[in-house]
Order: structure tokens, then C-alpha cells, then sequence
């Protein structure tokens, strides 16, 4: 996934996650990857009439206990670190998309 | 205008949303506006959808922002102009659009480039 | 098969690159930007009625509001969210 | 390979340095080859440029990643395809290549992605 | 005037966009997936034999060399960064 | 400019500001807007074998006296503020773009 307010993938992702637990399915996990590792950072301040897109998802995952893993490397790069993830947002492997793709009955990529 | 403002042009070419370049050069614009130069606003390519009429976040929550196009008059921006092939191949007319630019052909393009000081695509 | 293409078409190949692989019959899904495609009147009208003819080919509602998009091309499937989670549930996706 | 493998897929579909796309897939890869499922790879669109030889970054000072290209097998990564058009249309062939993909047509590669458990493109 | 262009030929419409509107005799510089127009033998080939017959066309020597492109096609000059900054200094410059 | 590692802007920006130094150009300023803010962050920790992409930009900054400047709206979106950004980098308004138009003899955008 892609860098937030830059690409609309993290707005697509959300909605679509949004709609796809509306419906009764279980949302294994979200893996924020490239940069949209950017999508965790509890620094983000958009202006107050816009989204928050980092508190939208920690709302979403904290009610539907959706578990949101950060990709260390990427992140790295990115200057991302647990220092600056906001809650519910865990930093991981990028073995931990590999075990999302060998489970998941469904796999969505919303891409820059 | 005195001797000492400066031409200055944003261009938008990029479709809005999909991408965040051209919500950037409404905001670069605006603060144009606050400098007292002589800024123009140019919509090329699929530039022109950013001012499409209608718009309804509704469904996705992203700020709209083409009501601030409005806006320009109000902060002295007049020179709007807008590449005529650019908008008819997106299947728009001037009334679809938010605003009322002047239509402009490609090969002014290049040249209204030329005539600033200096100039941004969003 | 369910293809996503979300860039727009007068700036970008990856409609056309999918197509390249898509099998006839299969679907493709208009998202973000790539829902111009299915605007009437465009440079691509006439490419995307012939796509339609081949193809399913659905378009995201929400970002045809978001752009001020209010008609489709016949032949084209407006679909909600909802509808978008129905498809990915009943194919794989690729997303170009 | 046992039954509790997972067909697995990665697409390259990006042209590399440009984004970083294509070295995204390849770390992807090359965790995939860690698990031990079947894995397979395809180049496609202007994927090929990124597995193409010469490639030198002393004046950009960019991590040249296409030797790593090369280590795949030593991941017992085998199953690798390269699409005959994408490739023609840039101009190269196998021999331009740092390895040495089997060549399919296009029409072979929705199937490929159909029949994978999942795959990914970059 | 300069016009630069770094994306693919093969994926993005950025430099046919910019040739719209650059009149002939201008400069377009090609970086970044860019240099890709300037490679001989691909399927955008005859069509910048074409472009560099109406305009000058550069292409920068590191971002090539990176992406192991070895030839360029006749008409069409390569230039390092140095150069690169010379034409900047020379014209203004559009980032298509 | 846009985001480093993710797109070459940020290399290609690095490497003509070096080659402008080198013909004995100055540089006025060095501005980074929409994705480009996160060149500036300190938190960067790419692969050791691999370039860093804030720290070039200070000692080229620090060296020849160029002023990096974070555009503060950008910056905010993104989780960037004056806690991570390194030095060199200095948050500023989008107006300090217009007044480096107004002032600078060239300008040129390295896009995404």
C-alpha cells in the first residue's frame, strides 16, 4: 500500500476493509508496506478539516480486532520505528506477508 | 502592477484525488495569491478534471476541495486559463467545469511557459 | 479473474497492459482514477465500448461521486464498496 | 512437494529505480524462498528492465539489486517466466537478460495467476 | 525551453503529453525511466526517430548506465549531470 | 520532490545540486514538499549497504551552505515535525516556495 493523503490507496483500502466487515468477513490482517508504512505515524497532523487517517484505522482495528503490521524494512527506510507507530499498529517481517498470502483465502493489494 | 511583481504560473496536469499533486497546487496557488504577484493558473491534460462540477465525498471521506477554485477571484487570481484539446477529450465543456478559465490552444502552452519568471506542475 | 485498475487512462497504459492478459470474459474494476475510463464522451469512449463488449467491466460509484463522474458508459456495472467486497470474495484480483 | 505447500506468485511489472517496486518484489521474493512453498516469478510489462545486464550505479549511487537476480535458484526458485511481448517491445532478448526466464505468451499469464494460492505484483 | 521527462514511454503518456505543447526546436530531456525512450530496437523506437528529427533530445548518461542501457539511437545525445545542469542554467525548465 | 527510496527524485535532486555545486553554481534553497518532507527525517535507517538518503543531504548541506527547507503542510500530513526532522532541515511555509520563485534565476522540480 501507498503513502497516505499522497495516493488515495490508503482511503481505498480503509473504505473497502470498512465494507468488507460490514458484510460478516473476517479481516486476518492489513500489511502496510512501500510507503504505506506511512499510514502509522502518530505525528501525523492533517488539517482539522481533513481525514486522520492513522486514528481512522486504529479505530477500525481496535473494534474489529484487526491486526495491522508495519514492514520493518520498508519502514526503516522510511523512517518509521516503534517510537512513532501509533496503537494498534505493529512493526513485522515481510515474512508475515508471505504467511498472509500461504492463509488468506483472499489477498487485495491497493497500490499507488 | 508595479515593475516589481513577478510572473508566476502553477499548471495543473495531474487528475484530482487518485493523487495529491493537484490539491498541492491549490494550496501553492492560494499562497501566490497572498505574495501580490502576477500569478496565471493553467489546467492541461487531465489537469482539467480537478474542476469538474459535482463532486460528493461522501463515499470516501477525502476532503473536497474544488469549491476553493471558487476562491480565486477573491484572492485577485484572474488569469485562469484552460487547453481546449485537454478538455474535450476528457468530454468536458466550460459547463461542467467550477470555474469559468479561458479556453487557450496547445501551442500557447509553451509560450505562456516561457513568459513567467518561473513556474510549477502540480 | 477480477482486475483492478485504478490509474487514469489518459495518463497511463495499465488498462491497456491488463488487457493484454485479461481472457475474455473476465472482469475488470475501475477504481481511483482509472474511473474515467468509464465516462461518456472521452477520447476512450469509443476504446471502452468495444472493451465492454468483451469484457465485465465495473466501475467504483464512490469515486465516480468523489470526481463528479454522475453518468457511465452503457455497458459498464456501477458498483458500490459493497458490491467491490462481493467481487474480490467470488475471484482473485490483480492489481495493475 | 508436499501438500501443505502454497502455490505462491510474484509479479514484476515495474520498471526498477525509477520506484522501488521491483526491489520490493525481489525482498519479497527471496522471503517467499525461506518458506518453502512454490514459489514462482514472472517478468511482465516493464518488469523485464529490471533483470536486465550492464547495470552500473557509480553515477547515481542507487543499490544496483539485479545481481541478487541471479541468486534465486539458490533459494530453489525455479519456476521462472518472462513475457515474450513485454520483452520484444523493449527491444530485448534472453541474451540481454542476468538470468534466464522461461519465455511465455500472454495469454498464458491470467492462468498463472489463477492458479496460484495468491501472488502479488510490484 | 527544457522539457523533462522521467517515466517510462512504455507505461506513461507524460512525454507524448509534453510533446503537445513543445514547439519544435525545444529541448526535452529524458531521466529517470525516461532514459527507456532513448533505447534502440523497442516498440517506441520508430516514433522518437521521429521526435528527434523535430526536437533536441537529451538523455542523462547515469541514469542509462544505471539501468544497463549501453547504446542510445542516433539523434539523440547523451549528457551527464553536468550537462544536465548546463541546460537548466540555459533554458527554463518544465517537469512533466 | 517526492518520497525517497520510493522514487528516484530524491537521488536525481541529490545529484544535480552536487553537479551544480561542482560547476560553482549557487543554490538558494533546496525545498521539500508532498512526499519529498520525509528526505528530512532523522529516524531513517536504510540497509547498510545502501545510500542514506538524509544524512547526504546534510553534509551537502552543511558543506556548502544550502538551506533545506520542510514545507510545514506537507510536513504535518505526514507525521514529519521538528522532533524527527535532522539537521540542516528547517519546517517552513509553503510561502518560502513562491519567494524562492520570485527570487531564483532557475528552478526546476524533480517530480515522482
Amino acid at each position: 500500500m501507498e503513502s497516505p493523503y499522497q495516493h488515495e490507496a490508503s482511503d481505498s483500502a480503509y473504505q473497502f476493509a470498512k465494507a468488507a466487515l460490514a458484510k460478516g468477513h473476517e479481516i486476518l490482517r492489513i500489511f502496510f508496506y512501500q510507503d504505506g508504512v506511512l499510514n502509522s505515524t502518530k505525528l501525523m497532523e492533517p488539517q482539522s478539516d481533513d481525514r486522520h487517517i492513522q486514528k481512522r484505522w486504529t479505530e477500525l482495528g481496535t473494534e474489529n480486532n484487526i491486526d495491522f503490521i508495519v514492514c520493518v524494512a520498508a519502514a526503516k527506510r522510511r523512517g518509521i520505528n516503534d517510537t512513532v507507530t501509533a496503537e494498534g499498529f505493529t512493526i513485522g517481517g515481510l515474512g508475515m506477508l508471505t504467511e498472509l498470502a500461504i492463509e488468506a483465502d483472499r489477498l487485495v493489494e491497493f497500490r499507488a | 502592477m508595479s515593475e516589481e511583481t513577478a510572473k508566476l504560473m502553477v499548471v495543473f496536469r495531474t487528475a484530482p484525488y487518485g493523487a495529491i499533486y493537484s490539491f498541492e497546487g491549490l494550496e501553492n496557488v492560494l499562497i501566490m495569491g497572498a505574495y501580490d504577484q502576477d500569478v496565471s493558473v493553467l489546467f492541461i491534460d487531465d489537469g482539467v478534471l480537478a474542476i469538474k462540477k459535482g463532486m460528493d465525498n461522501s463515499g470516501t471521506g477525502i476532503k473536497d476541495f474544488s469549491p476553493t477554485f471558487r476562491a480565486l477571484e477573491a484572492y485577485d487570481i484572474e488569469k485562469i486559463y484552460i487547453d481546449r484539446a485537454s478538455m474535450e477529450s476528457r468530454g468536458l465543456t466550460l459547463e461542467d467545469l467550477v470555474i469559468e478559465p479561458e479556453i487557450i490552444e496547445a501551442d500557447a502552452v509553451e509560450k505562456m511557459m516561457e513568459e513567467q519568471k518561473n513556474f510549477f506542475m502540480f | 479473474m477480477l482486475h483492478l485498475v485504478n490509474k487514469s487512462p489518459f495518463e497511463s497504459m495499465a488498462l491497456e497492459d491488463c488487457l493484454k492478459y485479461a481472457s475474455k470474459g473476465s472482469s475488470i474494476f475501475l477504481y481511483e482514477d482509472g474511473v474515467y475510463a468509464a465516462m461518456p464522451g472521452t477520447g476512450v469512449a469509443d476504446r471502452m465500448s468495444a472493451v465492454a463488449k468483451d469484457y465485465k467491466v465495473y466501475v467504483l460509484t464512490e469515486d465516480l461521486k468523489m470526481r463528479g463522474v454522475d453518468k457511465v458508459m452503457d455497458g459498464i456495472t456501477e458498483t458500490d464498496y459493497a458490491g467491490f467486497v462481493d467481487l474480490v470474495e467470488a475471484n482473485k484480483t490483480a492489481s495493475w
